[in-house]
């Protein structure tokens, strides 16, 4: 086992463990915005933790990067939606207090 | 040993995914399993080496399917629509246990199967050169069994006449019914000026690669109505006007555009055929037709019927 | 190779069926009419994946990828059709404050 | 390839890209609709009538779509069923049009553009080119594209009143059809992974009774009953097809339950027919029965004119599925089961035409009294004399009275039922017709009572409308009266042992 196997392992496996977690917090938060809080932070950290761990074993540095700008789409669009969805599951009364104040 | 355990778990997850999604106690959550599902789904279209399909099935069956969803859900629920109750147990469990039987039999189908059948594959592989793209997905969709295709994007713009009839009498013509989530300066503003650029050159690669690699008009059109919505739900753009001439151009060029070359083939003998030299070149000119329609289209199948009238400080 | 009891395309087959009967589940069961469209969506998608994995039956052939081409197209005509019912559910429930059918009477009508 | 020549040219692929193209200009603008339906309805049933002479002349036609003959492609299949199926969808498709032309066109040059209007035109092409695009396929994936395709235009259609009731309405038709279209590609997927292809003919030459193929066909027939509105499935035909206005319920009426049930007779007449077994087709047969009587009472207990003839839509599509269990089902072909086959299939052409009439002049009476309340017509015969008369006409063709369509349909249905020995079949036959004529002589009693003149309000209908409807009625009795030749053009393509039996 070489050193890039282990960084790999070590990477891989704490992407895995902040996977579990964001995915703990999706099943046992109460409501939407508590979970999507725990799912875009510890999933997408994760995910580039996993990233990285499997950057290191590519052959060619262009697929390494590629990988990367996985990561970085994703989490682009993770923020986006998450925005998106916390908008959406304001309660309605909220939702009007929202609206009123902005106009 | 190993591959087939990985499936088997997927399996296993896709099948609980489905049946929260199916069974939740609440509408926002079986949606939002629904999105998971879809995704889970992706992952076991890659184990099929069908990435093509992972892709659709990601942009399409998850992300926008599920946008639809949860779009509907939060208009019902700004409507108050009361949420269910279901039927007696005992109805419930007699449908349950149809349901089951239904599925044996079908299960039953997949076991008495040939595994050793082979499929269209090698013919594909055969003609694949004379196809004039190296993506057999692509060569079958649009070459081998393109008219199939040809109905197909017309098959969308049905679904949008369809929406589109039934807006008020009186907010016909108008914009569609689209609300807009962002404050202005707003994260989502924000998002909505940066990640257009990188979205349609993600949608246009799709495409492009589409000829070679998985990818395709539908695929990469998804990207790009994805990114319009974006814009416009994040008050970048808004909606346009259904009456729109630019706008109803834009819905049919691609299947026009489609039927045009396969009338030209029937005009010279045979519908639909692409001369072997040009097919290449002809392929890709239709997928960037489809392209602009599938985008069009999707994202107003997305936006809704015409509802509301010239929205006040919004430039057109 | 060693003999497996199942394959992963019968694997993937047998996923499918049982997709489409929780799908149906989902689809008979529900009253609520966006519950009974995640339901069709789940049966067309378990009719999708038994269709694709008949087509990966002999790995060494490679993908079959006719099966693959029209679930692309069984997909696009399926988010075609929920689009549409998701239009009509939203109207009538704007329409009559409900996102369910009325009960039927064999007298139908308005 | 033997049989196709390059002569045979651009007829089947004018058939669907000519509705199309109509399709795509409605769909920018609206102006150009009144100029589309006159061109429509006058280029389209032309090219149907040319494509039907041309099967009548070279026999059965395959024309690989493309360049890619089946397995790899898709080609069209043309043989005397589906020209003949095309030139009835051209007939009914140009009247429903013309009859349709001043309610969903511009009135006047500046009009404004309206919400029905703009969708109802293109909506009907789209199902025009989807109904050809279904009786060309020789693919079964293609039929599920082309259905779907149909079904969502229909649904469409459905809902294009906008009230509340036909929205439910058009979600209920929306959730049985889609179901039955996934039912129907399920099937298909299973016939691909046993056969390798999607080409009926070639599956044709391969199919054995094994037990994947016979699940595979017991899925496509659920799924395409359900769509055909079989009984018990038909609880969403009647608020769907009398809530629509009445030019869409005439196609929807009319038409789009054919195009289901032509799928089930292609499966189990040419692809498959060795897979049928006894049980399947006698359950058609039961359940064709079932709704032949159970939606006569039905239509004989509604008050309001559309619903009598959407539940007698029901009844009437009850009779097609007689033809399983009398020209159908596996072993050796009977002597009459040509005569059977041929009966179903001139029933469906009659219906279409004496259905759509029907619908239409229900449209000139709800526009003549803002209502169609059954109760409401008397005087009508007096204020309406040529659509009185052609509902009238269209009725003895449902009734299968000489010498209509329905007459030579039912008599060759009957005929088959004596020769076979299967009375029950007979008697249900003979029930049915007896409960037509309850149901349809009750809307025109009232029609002819003159009592009440002074108090009904008929507003004045332009006579050309009255004579589209008239039209369509008379060709469904012309379709009797001249039987022999539908009779001889529907056995163009057939294979031999269905031909051979009735002379």
């Amino acid at each position: 086992m070489s050193v890039l196997d282990l960084i790999t392992i070590l990477f891989t496996g704490a992407g895995t463990v902040f996977f579990i977690a964001g995915t703990a917090g999706l099943l046992r938060f109460p409501d939407t915005h508590s979970r999507l809080h725990a799912l875009t932070k510890a999933d997408h950290l994760g995910l580039g933790l996993i990233a990285v761990g499997l950057a290191v074993q590519v052959a060619s540095p262009l697929l390494a990067l590629k990988l990367l700008l996985v990561w970085g789409l994703a989490v682009l669009a993770a923020a986006t939606t998450s925005q998106l969805i916390a908008r959406v599951a304001l309660p309605p009364h909220l939702e009007r207090q929202k609206e009123n104040a902005g106009q | 040993m190993m591959p087939l355990a990985f499936d088997l778990f997927l399996c296993g997850l896709v099948l609980a995914v489905a049946v929260a999604a199916v069974s939740g106690r609440e509408l926002f959550g079986s949606i939002v399993f629904f999105i998971v599902y879809g995704l889970l789904m992706a992952l076991a279209w890659v184990r099929l080496e069908a990435v093509d399909v992972a892709l659709t099935e990601a942009a399409i069956g998850a992300g926008l399917t599920g946008l639809l969803l949860v779009g509907a859900s939060a208009r019902l629920r700004r409507l108050q629509a009361p949420e269910e109750e279901t039927g007696s147990r005992k109805a419930r469990a007699a449908t349950a246990i149809a349901c089951l039987s239904i599925a044996g039999l079908i299960g039953a189908a997949v076991l008495l199967l040939d595994p050793r059948a082979p499929g269209l594959a090698p013919m594909v592989d055969c003609s694949l050169a004379e196809s004039g793209v190296g993506n057999p997905v692509t060569a079958v969709l649009l070459n081998f069994r393109a008219y199939d295709t040809l109905l197909e994007s017309t098959v969308l713009l049905v679904a949008l006449l369809g929406v589109w009839s039934l807006s008020d009498e009186r907010s016909w013509g108008g914009h569609g019914g689209l609300r807009q989530y962002a404050r202005p300066g707003g994260v989502l503003a924000t998002f909505g000026r940066t990640l257009p650029a990188i979205g349609l050159i993600i949608g246009v690669y799709l495409v492009w690669a589409g000829s070679k690699q998985p990818g395709g008009a539908f695929q990469g059109g998804t990207v790009l109505a994805a990114v319009w919505l974006l814009m416009a739900v994040a008050g970048v753009a808004d909606a346009p006007r259904v009456s729109n001439r630019l706008l109803r151009l834009g819905l049919v060029a691609g299947p026009a555009l489609f039927l045009a070359i396969g009338m030209a083939g029937a005009m010279a003998g045979d519908f639909l055929r692409l001369p072997p030299e040009h097919a290449g070149n002809l392929i890709l000119l239709i997928e960037a037709g489809l392209t602009v329609s599938v985008a069009v289209t999707l994202a107003l199948l997305v936006v809704g019927p015409p509802q509301r009238d010239l929205p006040h400080g919004e430039p057109s | 190779m060693t003999e497996m009891p199942v394959s992963s395309a019968q694997l993937f087959g047998l996923c499918g069926a049982a997709l489409i009967g929780i799908g149906l589940y989902g689809f008979i069961a529900h009253r609520h009419l966006l519950r009974r469209l995640v339901g069709f969506n789940v049966i067309g998608s378990g009719v999708f994946l038994l269709f694709g994995s008949t087509g990966y039956r002999r790995v060494e052939l490679g993908a079959d990828p006719v099966p693959q081409a029209l679930v692309i197209t069984g997909v696009v005509v399926a988010v075609s059709a929920t689009a549409l019912l998701v239009a009509l559910i939203i109207r009538l429930a704007q329409l009559t404050g409900s996102a369910r059918l009325p009960e039927e009477s064999p007298g139908g009508g308005r | 390839m033997a049989f196709f020549e390059a002569s045979e040219g651009p007829w089947p692929a004018l058939l669907i890209g000519v509705p199309l193209l109509a399709a795509f200009t409605a769909i920018v603008t609206w102006r150009a609709a009144r100029l589309l339906i006159w061109s429509g309805a006058a280029v389209v049933p032309v090219l149907s009538v040319v494509l039907l002479a041309r099967v009548i002349h070279a026999g059965g036609l395959r024309l690989p779509i493309g360049g890619w003959a089946p397995p790899l492609g898709i080609a069209f299949a043309v043989d005397g069923l589906s020209a003949g199926f095309i030139v009835v969808t051209g007939l009914v498709m140009a009247g429903v049009l013309l009859f349709a032309l001043p309610q969903f066109t511009a009135s006047a040059p500046g009009a404004a553009e309206s919400r029905a209007g703009y969708a109802f035109v293109p909506l009907v092409f789209l199902a025009w080119a989807a109904l050809n695009a279904l009786f060309l396929s020789g693919d079964l994936f293609n039929l599920y594209v082309a259905l779907e395709l149909l079904t969502l235009s229909a649904v469409a259609l459905v809902a294009i009143d906008g009230r509340s009731g036909t929205i439910a309405a058009a979600i209920r038709y929306a959730l049985f059809g889609l179901f039955g279209s996934l039912a129907y590609l399920l099937g298909a997927a299973l016939l691909y992974a046993v056969h390798g292809t999607l080409d009926m003919a070639l599956i044709a030459e391969r199919a054995t009774a094994d037990g994947a193929t016979v699940i595979a066909g017991a899925l496509m027939t659920a799924g395409l009953a359900a769509k055909t509105a079989l009984f018990p499935f038909h609880a969403w035909l009647p608020p769907a097809h009398s809530g629509a206005p009445a030019p869409a319920s005439a196609i929807l009426s009319g038409l789009v339950p054919k195009a289901s049930f032509y799928i089930i007779v292609r499966i189990w007449f040419d692809v498959m027919p060795q897979a049928a077994g006894t049980i399947m087709p006698v359950l058609l047969g039961v359940l064709g029965s079932c709704a032949i009587i159970y939606g006569s009472v039905l239509a004989i207990r509604q008050e309001q004119l559309k619903l009598v003839i959407a539940y007698s839509t029901v009844a009437q599509l009850g009779y097609l599925f007689l033809i399983f269990p009398l020209a159908g089902g596996g072993g050796e072909p009977q002597p009459w089961a040509a005569g059977a086959w041929t009966g179903g299939i001139i029933h469906a052409f009659s219906h279409a035409l004496a259905k759509a009439a029907m619908f239409l002049c229900a449209g000139l009476f709800m526009e003549a009294l803002g209502h169609d309340r059954i109760a409401g017509l008397r005087g009508a015969a007096h204020h309406l004399p040529l659509t009185v008369f052609a509902f009238a006409l269209a009725g003895v063709s449902l009734m299968g009275l000489p010498p209509s369509g329905g007459f030579t349909a039912k008599y060759l249905l009957l005929t088959a039922s004596f020769a076979g020995g299967q009375i029950g079949w007979a008697i249900v036959i003979m029930v049915g017709g007896l409960l037509a004529a309850l149901y349809l002589f009750r809307p025109l009693t009232y029609a002819f009572t003159r009592r009440g003149l002074e108090e009904r309000e008929f507003a004045r209908v332009p006579r050309p409308r009255q004579v589209i409807p008239l039209l369509l009625a008379g060709l469904s009795i012309l379709l009797g009266i001249a039987s022999a030749a539908p009779y001889d053009i529907l056995q163009i393509g057939r294979p031999h042992a269905a031909v051979e039996g009735l002379e």
